[in-house]
């Protein structure tokens, strides 16, 4: 049997390369993808935590569907705000989107 | 339960080999005679100009972009279907509620124009 | 068990008894056993292409008055081998600048993803791969992956017209997986299940009974998804370079074929499991493995008309195509299923005061369910009517028409 | 070692090589097809897991629709981001430190509670737990609100999307 050590070690991990991912990519996608690890991370917590602690209730699963939702929707929204900033800078790099700063 | 995935595993490993073997053994006892000619990318006979990656229509990303969320919202209302016969009448009318959503949705991208090809 | 009745559930026992008394744990024993079915499986989908290969060139020319294949064999019934042969023999050349790992991976990936299918496809009562509670959320993730095949074969080949035509049929496949998804939400909402076994089970009277236009938007999404004729505009052979598959060669080419013609045949099983009730039919109930007969019956009458359709309908436009998916099929596979679940709980709710015979319940049903189709389809037609006039209103400007100008009198005098 | 750890193992070093080559791999696309094989790798657990459900929405959410939109999306965006250059910030080892920090941090406190290592009780009802998560959806007393408001969610989040990327008609 897997101990539920292994499972959230393991989301730990894949959450801070993720985190990694985020904090250092230049390209904006590529730090879209280190937020999908970090997603994904976080359910396969949501679903051990179900599994090992509640078995017979039904609120883990449903919080992963609803991280399915929210992740499905901060794809689509992030990656059309890229292609637009794109199309009027030319530009990905997160580091070039100053126009907010100040 | 965790047998019938075990032999999803098995089948996956399987599938993969039919088609990579002979691939594999094919490419054993076929030729290989390459020359910069033959292996030119293929354009009609002429010269390839510039690079493979041309600009895109966004239209693709919106179809694909379409699709996601309809998928997403798709998947949710299989669990629904699968606990159908034990719903009460307010459980059937909030996936139908659910359903006329993705109607809405349908209906506003096709009033902004998107469904169109041109 | 007998065995004249039910072999593989026999033969299966038996193995396992044997491996057991070898002294084998039965974890290992279990994994050897679904080893071997899985292997059976994959093999028995994989030589089927060598069969319908030969059958749908042999119709194909039949129908264009050709003889087709007619030389290896009775009937040509083995051409595909010395094609297989020559196929084997050919050279791979890989263009430049290609990903060379991606480029390889690509064409295992298109044929594994259709083969993956039949993993979940009933042919018996008891000879089934494996019997997932989730299997027809399995199968549309199965298509998923085709379409991840078909981008990598495109963006690995640096070619332009590959990867436009990957953009395009990806646009194409990931389009029609809406309507398919949604149709395929009806039999799992009137059998309460999403099995793929027990949705056969639940199928006493056949969906295609319960529901037509679920059946038909299936069947034309997935027709879509297989990217053949009438839906082939993005690999044209006869027109347009061909698309994702431009720069392939050898049996890395043939393997995007071999995809091609196995997807054909698993949609026509799949439409017969689903809609067609599988291995139902008399005597299965006594005599499990006439269910293998009944199901190939019935896929094959379906990959008939799947073959049918690929070589009497002309090809389709991009914007067509993609039109009749978003603005026709999905709304009326939305409604259908707004529809459906309606009367099927009311159906339900009013059951009991119904007093009918336990026997007759599913018939009622089945009629109903059939009803409310019918009513649907009437609809929809003087929808598409009423559409059709106003747009030939729009269209049918006068135009000036040229007249001949009038002969001279005198010519005529 | 029974058979389950050898696969959780094996699977858990294929999707961390997987993620760790998604946040340094100097080709985009490559690192797209990276991030399918880790969601396929989390696929796998949730089978693990004994949540079949969520191993196929899985692949169909994430491989089937999120990874094909990451991948047009770099296509569409490509010319200006070349795969030669640093991908990376110039103090991309401030980001690792960060990083692994944060893992030692939760490390440490995962490892100070008491349920750490608990093993998995045993499912009752197998085939009874996709009706129950259905009814559970939509029944007015727990997750009706949740679900109506994730589909609201989605629609909210296409037409902002396809507001924002949607070429201006000429």
């Amino acid at each position: 049997m897997i101990p539920l050590s292994w499972y959230l070690i393991f989301a730990a991990i894949l959450f801070c390369i993720g985190l990694y991912g985020v904090l250092v990519r230049k390209n904006a996608i590529a730090i879209l993808m280190g937020i999908e690890l970090m997603l994904n991370s976080v359910n396969i917590n949501l679903i051990a935590f179900w599994r090992y602690r509640s078995p017979d209730g039904i609120a883990g699963q449903a919080f992963a569907i609803i991280v399915f939702a929210v992740a499905a929707a901060e794809v689509a929204v992030g990656l059309a705000l890229i292609i637009s900033i794109y199309r009027r800078r030319s530009s990905v790099v997160a580091d070039d989107m100053n126009l907010m700063k100040w | 339960m965790q047998s019938d995935w075990l032999f999803i595993g098995l089948f996956l490993l399987i599938v993969a080999l039919f088609p990579g073997a002979p691939i594999f053994l094919a490419g054993l006892i076929s030729p290989h005679r390459s020359n910069t000619q033959k292996s030119q990318t293929y354009e009609c006979g002429l010269e390839t100009v510039g690079d493979t990656w041309v600009q895109f229509r966004v239209q693709y990303y919106i179809f694909a972009l379409t699709f996601l969320v309809f998928d997403v919202e798709l998947v949710f209302l299989f669990p629904w279907a699968v606990a159908f016969g034990q719903l009460s009448m307010f459980g059937v009318l909030s996936g139908v509620i659910f359903i006329l959503i993705l109607f809405v949705e349908l209906l506003a991208a096709w009033r902004k124009g998107v469904l169109e090809w041109a | 068990m007998n065995f004249i009745s039910d072999p593989i559930t026999f033969i299966a026992n038996w193995l396992g008894n044997l491996l057991l008394s070898w002294g084998l744990s039965q974890t290992f024993v279990t994994v050897i056993l679904k080893f071997i079915g899985a292997g059976l499986v994959g093999t028995f989908g994989f030589a089927l292409v060598i069969f319908t290969i030969w059958l749908e060139r042999k119709l194909y020319g039949r129908i264009q008055d050709r003889l087709g294949p007619n030389r290896v064999g009775p009937w040509g019934i083995f051409q595909t081998f010395p094609d297989m042969i020559k196929i084997f023999t050919k050279e791979y050349i890989t263009p430049v600048g290609a990903d060379k790992v991606v480029y390889n991976l690509a064409p295992i990936l298109s044929v594994s993803a259709v083969l993956l299918t039949w993993a979940v496809i009933p042919f018996a009562p008891t000879i089934v791969g494996t019997e997932v509670n989730v299997g027809v959320l399995y199968l549309v993730a199965v298509g998923a992956i085709g379409a991840l095949g078909i981008i990598l074969a495109g963006w690995s080949s640096n070619n332009k017209y590959s990867l436009l035509g990957a953009f395009r049929a990806v646009a194409q496949v990931v389009s029609y997986e809406v309507p398919m998804v949604l149709a395929l939400l009806v039999p799992v909402l009137l059998g309460r299940s999403m099995g793929v076994n027990s949705l056969v089970n639940a199928q006493s009277v056949w969906f295609i009974v319960l529901s037509p236009i679920a059946a038909l938007i299936f069947f034309t999404s997935s027709m879509a998804e297989t990217g053949r004729a009438p839906f082939d505009l993005l690999e044209a052979e006869s027109e347009l370079v061909a698309g994702y598959q431009t720069e392939y060669s050898g049996l890395k080419f043939g393997m995007f074929y071999v995809g091609e013609f196995l997807h054909a045949f698993t949609i026509s099983a799949l439409t017969a499991t689903i809609f067609f009730g599988g291995w139902r039919g008399p005597w299965t109930e006594q005599v499990p493995i006439l269910g293998v007969a009944w199901f190939f019956i019935k896929t094959f009458i379906v990959y008939f008309v799947v073959v049918l359709i690929r070589i009497s309908m002309p090809r389709l436009r991009i914007d067509q195509m993609l039109n009749f998916n978003w603005k026709f099929l999905t709304p009326l596979a939305l409604v259908l299923l707004v529809l459906t679940a309606v009367l099927d709980k009311a159906f339900y709710l009013v059951l009991p005061s119904l007093n009918l015979l336990e026997a007759a319940i599913p018939w009622v049903r089945a009629g109903m369910h059939l009803l409310l189709n019918l009513f649907i389809v009437i609809i929809t037609v003087q929808l598409l009517k009423s559409y059709k006039i106003k747009s030939v209103q729009v269209v049918a400007k006068p135009k000036p028409i040229a007249v001949a100008p009038e002969p001279p009198a005198s010519v005529i005098s | 070692m029974t058979p389950e750890q050898i696969i959780f193992l094996i699977v858990a070093v294929v999707t961390l090589v997987a993620g760790v080559s998604v946040v340094t791999s100097r080709n985009l696309i490559h690192s797209a097809l990276w991030l399918i094989l880790a969601l396929f790798g989390v696929a796998v657990f949730y089978v693990l897991l004994e949540a079949g459900f969520f191993a196929v929405i899985q692949v169909i959410v994430y491989i089937g629709a999120i990874a094909i939109l990451f991948i047009f999306a770099s296509m569409l965006t490509r010319r200006v981001m070349q795969d030669t250059g640093h991908q990376s910030n110039k103090n991309w080892w401030l980001g690792a430190l960060i990083a692994f920090g944060l893992l030692v941090g939760i490390t440490l406190v995962l490892v100070n509670w008491q349920g750490f290592t608990s093993l998995a009780p045993v499912l009752a009802n197998q085939s009874e737990r996709l009706s129950q998560l259905g009814l559970a959806l939509v029944s007015p007393d727990l997750y009706v609100l949740p679900f109506e408001l994730a589909s609201v969610l989605l629609v909210a989040a296409m037409i902002g999307a396809i507001f924002v990327a949607g070429e201006k008609k000429q």
